[in-house]
């Protein structure tokens, strides 16, 4: 397994570097939030990322992407993470490019990908409902009703639902669970915006008797497997995004108590701290190799590539959750302003471990598939 | 006081809140809109809260174990506690929160002189005035001695200037208590003075602080050339180090205690549905949840365990930082976990649904817990040294 | 709830303090030990104990005990947790004096009480009978024959099972669950003494064809209200001994790293250790209370006595292990030796922890208890 | 090497394995008692045992990749792996263990000179001397610099006087790899010298300790008036530190590796049985068994990735500390779930079925793991200076 990076890799991050901290620092959240930015990202960013290959990074090149794998496109989201960044990039190069990828005929593919490569066509997966991650609790049906479906149901936290040019809902038919191509803007499709304690996109959407076609039917009506690889695929890329957030979290954390004096001396010298940053410090290097390890099985086509996505969401939500706390405690009272950046990780890190499944739920899962 | 009078007490309590306590008053507080601080730009939310306010102070039962001639009805610890146990039966609000009665009142009380005590403990029982407190400075954070705002003598005055931080509601409030430095020659707690002023003082400036949960409780509070006379000294001159680590006790022990809150686990049960085998959904979140919940009870016997130590005469000591370190730690734990419960739901910012994001405000609001009024790590420390006797702790 | 000791609690804690550290400090179950000593425990003291009104402290004074209650009875636990002493008091001034007080006819408590109280008679429940405590899960039956029972089955973990002078079982009966009285020298009963890691009694029993008479029923034939408080009152006194426990182990690590020195210094005085001991100080602050609060509301009648027993066993099982763990690495080397005390800590409390439930079963319990 | 070479050395290695191997060498480890510590005194378990060293010897795959003049094969790194892989397909048995394989062989190849190495690595490849290791003296602990040990200089040879602890196994070793204080006039780094001598040599005795666990794996180790030859000195005079520092190294990341074992969950499954719902009967502890064994996941990707990334030519350096950290604090976590998940089972002691407490003995033995080669604070003192550079750490 390529735990360490080769030279296209450690190229592409040095790039992604260098991009994300000059065109998406922590800064340009502050903008969108500030100025209640009706996109929530921004476009002319999307279109630089998609001219760099970004938002085709995980689509083949036939179909207009470059097709550098799972493992580049963590490296992309562990900068995303690092700075913020606000994009498309889960949506719409990640879990609706899978989505397509896994379950879409060639003519789906031929239409679709080269538009998300592009940077064209922001897409929006609608897939949970409740108030917890629950693939498995999908409720939302789709009934045959003449030469296509008629739509019902109610999705929570579709990531970038109010900008989506087109959706992908996952709903239930008769023979199984299947993807839906939906026009946002089609009868009985309602989206609500919902703004989100870390100022990044997410939307409500309710479908009333949404009639579509039979071709807005993703390949077929039992979509199983690509739903599993969908979600690995999204689960690895936000545990890469969690990686990022956590590793800035906790850089940021220790310049600062480094800095920082009271009682005369740096309070990074007190070794109860340093004790607590040592610690984190070794929970990043393991939660790094998780990242590492399921993006590469993702690539590699190794059977339990799946299970070890899931094992990393659940390792990276509880490292990730650590150093933001413990990155805001050790801020001391600054850590409490809007001022200061940590309060933002803190909020960001929250949304990201909630979605997809929390630790809990794959920890659960975990055991669900090792039988105890 | 034998059990006999108590329980007159105790009658008379009820019939009295029976009448006069209004129903809008026996809701649960939702949060800061409903908590009535007083003072003389308060704005009373309702009638209700107005008479409420005004009936209790009028019993002098804003601040029951205050001498009556100070508006407090004179109470015995052991009657305060009936009062406010019925209190809790028909779940009246109370009537009157402030950093007055809360901390400077038991300050002054102790330390103060007659004139003082005249002329501020009734005003805050009646909630006329309200208090702000000045003690945390820039780059001082927990280091509350090195303080720098500094007072030049001017005969009968001071002339105070410098900056004051986490101000908790400057911007709000009419007066300060606040801790200057009167003389720097000697060791950083000597030198050291409590002092009241008005808020109105020309020179005095709040400048509220954006938090991370998006609202502005603190204040930065700067100081130029405040003119403040020599009377609004509490206790001794160079002294007020004293007064100082009394009220933070105070506020270690207040900020120790959490409000209650609906138990996690019908958050959780709610949001997340039972199995087939009457299980909570998420066993993991579950096994966290009883947790804490075992880990709240057991720290509501340990309150409750101290206060009755110190009643019966020994003194609590440094076991208010113990009670200060766990209560906020367990608070923010369990505000973790009431995310984890609600989920996506959870982290609404802005929509009527999660009235304006109310759970995720009081989960960042939480994160201060454990800053304020001195860090973890500081009472962490203070355990080491005055209970562990570790050495050079 | 009276959370702080009376006169008389106070008493009887320093008469305890004292006894216990003269007559049975750690050295003594050292010599039991190290002589491989056949009873497992010191008769004489055992006698001592009972003059003193150990043996009868939950005893009713009609029956020869001294009947200060459980909050009593949790000093003296908490005294022989510090001692780490070896003796009959949670099996038969606990475990056996409820079950009889509890479901007994006048008959036997006539008879056995005033034995119990005496120390004339040492008494073992034989309850659990798999790898962990489930009361709910006992398969051991009890099934009419002539006048009396016949008893089948396998029993585990029976604290001074191989010297109790007599045996009180639980076993499944048509009408519920039931206890029995059965001499350990009957026909078909096998008792097999299992030494245990930390040095204490416990054994296993097989009952093959056991024939008692009807009068060895203990009261009726449902006897779970007696077993449930049987069980609080031994889950709150374990608590205590593991108060006991945990608070040695701690006192003496705290004495330990004032005295010893490394890099010149003692190591005491490194702050990351002061931070790890003041939070587990405060922790045993909030256990202590748990205990406190359990045992007064077992003494009170209150309606959630059994809860909070349970509630307290969970908490105590949590801090005790802590505090054995955190004592045992803040000795360092010497903490491995046999020759220090601290390893002797960690071993009781580990059993401790397990007996009549692990913090886990309770957990699990108070979770099943509040509905979710 | 090309990956075609690569291909015939793992059909060749294949081959001899199946032919070589003997079927009883091809069973799991249960305890101390399988281990092929070699020595002077070694009692082979079985004639299998001492065929499979000798064979294995004759390879030079005892220790594959050291020079074959010293009674290695050579290896390359990659064809290393390629046997152990092998090796590990058909279960065969580690064919000789040893502290001279594991710490003092790779000092030497670096630090020794051409006699030193022609003497004692080929005895160290065949298993015929056992070495051991003195470097933790008393009231020294984890600061290992402040040795005490003092080597008279007596011309052609010194005379060693002290005390060492925790010696492993020094009762059982025919040789000593040892600190000894040289200088003691500069600091405390300076001064130390590292030298090799005979347990047999007068004025050695060595008296094992008695653990928790009821093992005696450690020893007291005494000298007085040991005599020393001079050639006996590895690397320079006084600058022993450098070679100590790497050997600690080297012990940190082999600690951190523990041994692989069987799945928590299967040991649990068996003691507690699974619920209606296929899940644990204990849920609370089924939580913190997925945790831990993410964790070990992880933990074994990342001792490949420091590995791998360390083979690339960026040295580890301080991460063997994390490592060290991580493994033995997860080790220790992982076996307190053993026992819980063995419960009553567990907890005896001496019976057979029990097999004399063979897990709790284990379970008291990983308490160690986080003391020795390091403590845990040591290790996390490390990360603090030389990786996260924190003040005065």
């Amino acid at each position: 397994m390529a735990l360490v990076l080769n030279e296209d890799e450690v190229m592409l991050r040095d790039t992604a570097e260098g991009f994300f901290a000059e065109k998406a620092p922590v800064k340009a959240l502050r903008t969108l939030r500030d100025t209640n930015d009706e996109t929530g990202f921004d476009r002319a960013l999307w279109s630089e990322m998609a001219d760099m290959g970004f938002a085709g990074i995980a689509i083949g090149e036939d179909h207009g992407g470059v097709d550098m794998g799972f493992q580049a496109a963590g490296l992309l989201a562990e900068q995303m993470g690092k700075n913020l960044t606000a994009s498309p990039f889960l949506s719409t190069a990640i879990l609706a490019a899978t989505a397509l990828r896994e379950a879409g005929s060639d003519a789906q593919k031929s239409e679709w990908l080269p538009k998300i490569a592009s940077g064209e066509t922001v897409m929006a997966v609608a897939l949970d409902e409740g108030p917890k991650h629950n693939p498995a609790g999908i409720e939302t049906t789709a009934e045959k009703s003449g030469n296509g479906f008629k739509l019902n149901g109610a999705k929570a936290m579709v990531v970038d639902g109010h900008v989506a040019d087109q959706l992908i809902v996952a709903a239930k038919t008769d023979d199984g669970l299947a993807f839906f191509l939906v026009d946002p803007k089609a009868k009985g499709v309602e989206i609500e915006r919902t703004i989100m304690v870390d100022a990044h996109n997410a939307a409500r959407i309710d479908l009333n008797d949404v009639e579509v076609d039979g071709d807005a039917l993703i390949g077929e009506t039992n979509a199983e497997d690509a739903l599993h690889k969908m979600l690995a695929a999204g689960r690895g890329i936000v545990a890469a995004e969690l990686l990022g957030a956590g590793s800035e979290a906790f850089r940021s954390t220790v310049e600062y108590i480094k800095e920082r004096k009271q009682f005369g001396v740096p309070v990074g010298s007190f070794q109860a701290l340093q004790h607590r940053s040592s610690h984190l410090y070794s929970e990043l290097e393991i939660a790094r190799s998780a990242v590492l390890g399921a993006l590469t099985a993702l690539d590699a086509g190794d059977e339990n590539a799946n299970r070890y996505c899931s094992m990393a969401k659940a390792k990276l939500g509880e490292v990730a959750k650590l150093a933001a706390l413990e990155g805001v405690q050790m801020h001391g009272g600054v850590g409490m302003t809007d001022e200061y950046d940590i309060g933002l990780f803190l909020k960001r890190v929250r949304v990201l471990q909630e979605l997809l499944g929390d630790a809990a739920y794959h920890q659960n899962d975990y055991a669900k598939a090792n039988k105890f | 006081m034998t059990d006999m009078n108590l329980d007159e007490f105790r009658t008379e309590v009820r019939g009295w809140l029976a009448e006069n306590c209004p129903e809008e008053m026996r809701t649960p507080v939702e949060g800061d809109q409903d908590v009535c601080w007083g003072g003389r730009n308060f704005e009373f939310q309702s009638e209700a809260q107005k008479v409420w306010l005004e009936r209790m102070a009028a019993k002098g039962w804003t601040v029951p174990t205050w001498p009556t001639e100070y508006g407090g009805a004179g109470l015995s610890r052991a009657e305060e506690k009936v009062l406010l146990s019925e209190m809790r039966k028909i779940n009246a609000r109370s009537p009157l929160t402030s950093f007055g009665i809360w901390m400077l009142g038991p300050a002054l009380l102790k330390f103060g002189n007659d004139e003082q005590k005249a002329e501020h403990l009734p005003k805050i029982a009646r909630g006329e005035i309200r208090w702000c407190q000045g003690y945390s400075e820039p780059n001082a954070g927990s280091d509350l001695a090195s303080l720098a705002t500094k007072a030049e003598d001017k005969g009968d005055h001071w002339i105070v200037n410098g900056q004051k931080v986490w101000t908790s509601y400057a911007d709000k409030a009419d007066w300060i208590f606040c801790l200057v430095r009167t003389d720097n020659t000697k060791g950083k707690h000597y030198g050291i003075s409590f002092v009241l002023f008005d808020m109105e003082t020309p020179g005095v400036e709040a400048r509220p602080i954006k938090l991370i949960s998006g609202r502005s409780p603190f204040c930065e509070t700067f100081f130029e050339d405040v003119k403040v006379p020599k009377e609004n000294l509490v206790g001794e001159e160079n002294k007020g180090w004293t007064i100082a680590k009394y009220l933070l006790t105070h506020e270690r022990e207040g900020i120790g205690a959490a409000a209650p809150m609906r138990p996690i686990h019908e958050v959780a049960a709610m949001s997340l549905g039972l199995d087939e085998s009457d299980r909570l959904a998420d066993p993991m979140l579950r096994t966290k949840i009883a947790e804490a919940e075992i880990d709240d009870w057991a720290f509501g016997l340990t309150m409750a365990r101290k206060l009755a130590e110190s009643k019966a005469g020994q003194s609590m000591g440094a076991d208010s930082s113990m009670l200060k370190y766990y209560g906020t730690e367990l608070n923010k734990r369990k505000f973790e976990l009431m995310m984890d419960a609600a989920g996506h739901d959870g982290l609404e910012w802005e929509s009527e649904r999660s009235r304006d994001g109310k759970l995720a405000r009081s989960w960042l609001r939480t994160k201060a817990n454990s800053i304020e009024g001195g860090t973890s790590e500081i009472q962490l420390n203070i355990i080491s040294k005055h209970i562990l006797e570790l050495p050079g702790a």
